[in-house]
């Protein structure tokens, strides 16, 4: 039992060093808060290019893909490693995760030779950026319950209809969507897969603002948006199939280790900055056991996340165990914002530069409840666990093989 | 025995709701929210008109003369119509303050001002982080004049006068300061809930009278903040209530997998539990209204008991009712924040829940004793 | 808004002092505990029924019952009023709820003439005590999945199967039982309710040792136990329709307040009585707050037994409120024994007249894991609550309509 | 990295299941309980000729020199079967102890006697109810002699020698104790699991030998009792793999409303939140015993950490194994009790779960500094 590299591992990681040391800077590690959101987005998206354009030359884009598709070949635990390493450095936020990490293998899973000769090498360049449309606003955690309707006219698709929650459609070229084409079908039988023009006149791209006063998702109104049958991805009626294979591939927490102990300090640190009836916080037994157990959550998930690096490591598939990092990180986050506004007393309702102490947990006290709905609510996750997990039985289906225009769904006003 | 409110002051609560449902609807709220206005003027001056803010208050001073219950019943209504008055600043604790301790000058006149609209009053007691304690207050009253800094202060920058709390000698008094006189310089602050507002006070040798006896500072206060806890209770339970109502009426018409969300099983035992605590604050809310109403002995362990239950009973169903509607109960659109936001204020404003959690088993080890 | 009686309450409860005065003895309100485990249940049951039919005699039996058949026709205030004020004396303990309280009613409501003449006015004047036999080991919370089978010979049924959860079976003679008269039928429509003689020599009692220790629910066996059919209540396959009766009419905690406020004080006092980290537990943050929210809860259960209390006594039905009062008693009964518990340290393991403390934690946390199951589980509540109070739909049947015989049911082994 | 045992390690695993399946049943662990045997001789005899006794105990002193990784894998058996014998007390506490601070001698006579069965031994500290702190203890150790009371002390009644913690001068001092010998006084008390027993120890001028340097007791336990909390902490692992085991093949044969109890969401869910609180209590527990195999500087966080996490996790698996069974769950002829019991026993046994938090706290705090 150890946390070392085998030795072909720690040759690689060395590598990966050398390469990382010629071509970026090292990241102040004490700087743990980095704030780039003063930067235009314009200018970060251009910082991203290039970065990937670079990695792309000297031969460090898309380690894990084929070679024959612009990638190394390499490992997954390679990947992780590059991923570990990358992450030290200072480099400009990452805009490929869903394409490299979901729709480039749904392409090379079910596209024609052309497809993939066509989107596969421009997307591991990174001159083309992708976004997932897929989620429609009456159709959330049942996806498949999705409307935007596709229409065949001639050798086009007509789109129409509405996604929601994407992921940078503002600065995307192509986005891969599901649509339905026969409501007379069954719910799951009627969907067909399509890769999309985000430059298509009949896009509209509105930013939908969050609670917390951020933006990082999109509507994206589709009005007569035509895309070629060229276009299609898997055949008419499978879309379903094609994009089990795209969710398959959702990026994994794996390695991501929970963050290690910084929120834990900095409530230790916020509990030694108050009084509680006249001591010191951090002295009040039941504030000293409730960040006890935060930290011993955070611990669980961090050595989780190694549990998984082994299981890559050691050539297996990582257990179920990844599949609970968000539900529980997400959940503790929500607690520990809470938690930090009430150390501050009254005064915890004051946010941003007019705090009185971190104002960090009114920021996450403002934008856990988004990640505990992004990516599959709580609910979802529950669901995962206890059918694809451990195995137990489905809910009862009562929309099974009825025709989807008699399924009710969405929301009735 | 009829352990309920009367048949009138259900009918005054049934009045001031559909006066809120037409005049503080929660887009009305949002407006006030999204200008960053701080309070509605319209509302203060409607609710003033009927009467809201001298409910409690005497009729010699302006007041309708009634007590705590029929405030009680409209301080519910405020908090499900998430209301942006300065109303618990002005009525709970100014009012109240000087209902309690005030000489009859002052209650001629700040009770007849505020009964009138004219005056917005506050309380401003804390000026750092952490629990409220007699050693973490520095303002100093003497020789008639306060210096020192207060935040976070509700409503404080909208306020015509503040009672503050300060040293004086060795011990602690209360005092009134004319906030739009000399010496005082306010600034709004940043706080989650911008139809709350917060605001720091600064005070240089400004103007201040003395209320209540010198000395009884720090055991006015407390006395005040439980009776405000009472009707704060209220608040919160009102805002649990709508809460519930607007998340039972979206989860009933939300469909997924052919069926109403509403019926699986995991959303309706959490929706049991939140009724469930819902009704036990609610029980404590009329206990606290019935031993304020009564000046019962068992007031401080009934308002504190209130105040905690009705406000995790709020804070519990803001938290669900975001997570049921969903990814759009995220959005900025969607009212969810609204009542998340208003939820975490109320459990914040009058001391947070821990300290009344901390008020409560020092009353409950002394009675024991 | 007060807690006074109506005058005409007041009245009524001068009248049952009185009488209550000149025929028992007021109880210690101190001695909260009362032991009476070191009487012989025979002498018990014996001084139960002595009171019961010295009650009838003077008129104070049944109170809410019609006068036609033992009552006093008395409204239910003056009911709970008798009640409250019976728990201040030295009485023993009552054998007659069920029957009084649910299988009296089924009679009035379902029973021909000469069943309510036979049976409701010994059933008042409790020389005969009876039990309810729904339950079955393969039937819990889905009650109408009983497999008791009752079948017609002549004029009489002949009953075999188990049930299950009978409370007093050993000292009972009657027994009101549903069992299915039809296997072809759907789940519901082919049960047919009974009144048993619980003499016959074809049913054998057995205690149920619970966890704890104690005996409080027997198993009974019935092997060709006969019935004669007029002591059938309903028409044959209309049992399910019956029993609805009879859990309607199941005691409501109305009244019964939580028990005020001697654990907390208990609480309080063990918590004053042990040292955490060298100073008294009482002291410590989370201790105290963590018994705060027990108080709260508590109280919250007192008051809503309060207006429960006072919608009777204004005529009306009590609100829904009731329906939480077990679940929020149960889980935190099992939270306090727990906490209990845990201010004992490691001598919290140490039981009964070992206890280094009060043994009433060590007690309460193996009692209450029963009081969370029986009379309707935590979820069997919680659907009661989100279906008949909220009115949110019921979870999709999937043995709705089929014969019962196709239907799945008990533990597969 | 390969952040698991060994495939050696977990074939040692899996023989020690199947030995334990065998020789120690659910029938086998409630004839001990039903019995008040305190524990299974027969049983005791076994492991002890199998080996686990001295898997940590080094070879010259009649041990299998292995380490705790291969300990760890035992507990965890231990605890998945319920093991009605004094495993930790003699292994985790008593042995370690010994193997820590104890002199040759002592290690001679003890672990060998421990590594071939013939020792029961316990760890003695706790002496009245509430937190264990240096000042709760009045226990004296002068003059070889020990006088004192221990409560409650678990297999003290079985054991053959206790390890003392005692005061000596003006401070505290380790001290072993032949139970069989002068001055001895024990008698079993009532617990709520008989299969785990506890007693109570007076000695009277008991001949007594120092364990490690005089004034080196508290310090000594302290590290004793972290050590013992990775492997305690691998017992509660277990039982909550084999409680959660049993519940999942219960929920998924039991049938209600024509289909099987498991497919309801409300127990799905709950399933899903144990199964990721467990997942979360084994990581923990890895990472204990990494740092006790190694010695790590993190030893003392990784142990409370582990200690924490498996113990709730043991405790809220055991509470909804019997709400899960549903009316079964509550009688004595299923074996939930069983469990449920353990669970809170192995939650007291070493310090509460809530004293281990006090200890992770300052542990952190400590290294925050």
């Amino acid at each position: 039992m150890d946390f070392n590299d085998s030795p072909e591992e720690a040759t690689y990681r060395a590598k990966v060093r050398t390469w990382l040391d010629a071509n970026a800077t090292l990241r102040d590690p004490d700087a743990s808060k980095i704030n780039m959101l003063d930067e235009a987005e314009g200018d970060l998206i251009a910082k991203a290019k290039a970065w990937q354009a670079h990695k792309t030359k000297e031969g460090w884009a898309c380690l894990r893909w084929p070679k024959e598709f612009g990638g190394q070949d390499a490992t997954t635990m390679e990947s992780v490693i590059f991923g570990q390493e990358e992450g030290r450095y200072d480099i400009p936020p990452s805009i490929y995760g869903i394409g490299h990490g979901m729709l480039g293998p749904t392409i090379m899973a079910h596209g024609t030779d052309e497809q993939k000769e066509r989107f596969l090498p421009s997307m591991v360049k990174g001159d083309e950026v992708w976004c997932q449309l897929f989620s429609e606003p009456d159709a959330g955690s049942d996806l498949a319950g999705l409307k935007t309707s596709a229409v065949k006219e001639g050798d086009d698709w007509v789109i129409n209809g509405q996604k929601i929650w994407t992921t940078g459609a503002q600065f995307c070229k192509w986005g891969m969507l599901v649509a339905r084409t026969d409501t007379n079908a069954a719910k799951h039988a009627g969907l067909t897969y399509f890769i999309v023009d985000m430059e298509d006149p009949g896009i509209d791209i509105r930013p939908i603002k969050q609670m917390n006063g951020a933006s990082g998702f999109n509507e994206v109104f589709f009005t007569d948006v035509r895309t070629p049958d060229t276009n299609r991805l898997g055949a008419v009626g499978d879309g379903w199939r094609v994009a089990i294979t795209t969710l398959m591939n959702e990026r994994s927490s794996i390695g991501s280790g929970g963050g290690g102990g910084a929120g834990i300090k900095d409530l230790i640190k916020q509990a030694q900055d108050v009084e509680i009836n006249g001591r010191p916080g951090i002295e009040d037994g039941g504030v000293r056991r409730k960040i006890a157990d935060f930290a011993v959550r955070r611990s669980g998930l961090k050595y989780t996340g190694q549990r998984g690096l082994s299981a890559l490591s050691q050539g297996q598939t990582p257990g179920p165990e990844a599949s609970i990092g968000k539900l529980v990180a997400a959940i503790m986050g929500l607690e520990m914002g809470a938690f930090g506004m009430e150390l501050q007393g009254a005064a915890g309702v004051l946010s941003g530069d007019d705090s009185l102490g971190d104002p960090t947990w009114q920021q996450t006290y403002m934008a856990m409840p988004g990640l505990r709905l992004a990516g599959g609510t709580d609910e979802i996750l529950r669901n995962i666990i206890s059918e694809r997990v451990l195995g137990m039985p489905g809910e009862p289906r009562i929309d099974k093989g009825k025709p989807f225009k008699d399924i009710p769904s969405g929301t009735a006003r | 025995m009829n352990f309920d409110f009367s048949e009138e002051q259900k009918l005054l609560q049934s009045t001031a709701r559909d006066y809120l449902t037409e005049n503080s609807s929660l887009s009305h709220v949002r407006e006030v929210f999204e200008a960053d206005a701080g309070h509605s003027q319209a509302l203060w001056k409607g609710v003033a008109e009927l009467g809201w803010l001298g409910v409690a208050i005497p009729e010699e001073y302006g007041g309708a003369g009634y007590g705590y219950l029929e405030l009680a019943m409209i301080a519910g209504e405020i908090g499900q119509a998430l209301a942006p008055i300065p109303f618990g600043s002005t009525v709970y604790l100014a009012a109240e303050a000087i209902t309690q301790v005030g000489n009859d000058d002052q209650k001629k006149q700040y009770l007849t001002g505020i009964a009138s609209g004219d005056l917005i009053g506050t309380l401003a007691t804390t000026e750092k982080a952490g629990t409220l304690a007699e050693g973490s207050v520095s303002a100093t009253f003497a020789d008639g004049k306060l210096t020192g800094t207060k935040l976070p202060v509700a409503d404080g920058d909208i306020a015509d006068f503040a009672i503050v709390l300060a040293k004086e000698g060795s011990s602690h008094s209360l005092v009134i300061v004319d906030l739009n006189g000399d010496g005082v310089a306010r600034t709004r602050l940043n706080s989650i809930d911008a139809t709350r507002p917060q605001a720091k006070l600064v005070f240089t040798d400004a103007p201040a009278t003395r209320l209540g006896d010198a000395g009884s500072g720090w055991t006015v206060t407390q006395d005040v903040l439980t009776r405000a806890a009472v009707l704060m209770a209220f608040e919160q339970l009102g805002g649990a209530d709508r809460a519930f109502q607007i998340t039972f009426d979206f989860v009933m018409n939300r469909f997924a997998f052919g069926r109403p969300i509403g019926s699986f099983q995991s959303l309706k035992h959490r929706m049991a539990d939140l009724y469930a605590d819902r009704e036990l604050a609610r029980s404590n809310c009329y206990w606290a209204a019935w031993a304020l109403e009564n000046n019962d002995d068992e007031l401080a362990v009934a308002a504190a008991s209130a105040k905690i239950s009705a406000g995790d009973a709020f804070e519990n169903m803001v938290v669900d009712m975001i997570q049921m509607h969903g990814g759009v109960g995220y959005t900025w659109e969607y009212d969810c924040h609204l009542f998340y936001r208003r939820a975490k204020v109320l459990a914040h404003t009058i001391g947070t829940t821990a300290e009344w959690r901390e008020k409560l088993i020092t009353q409950l080890i002394e009675d024991a004793a």
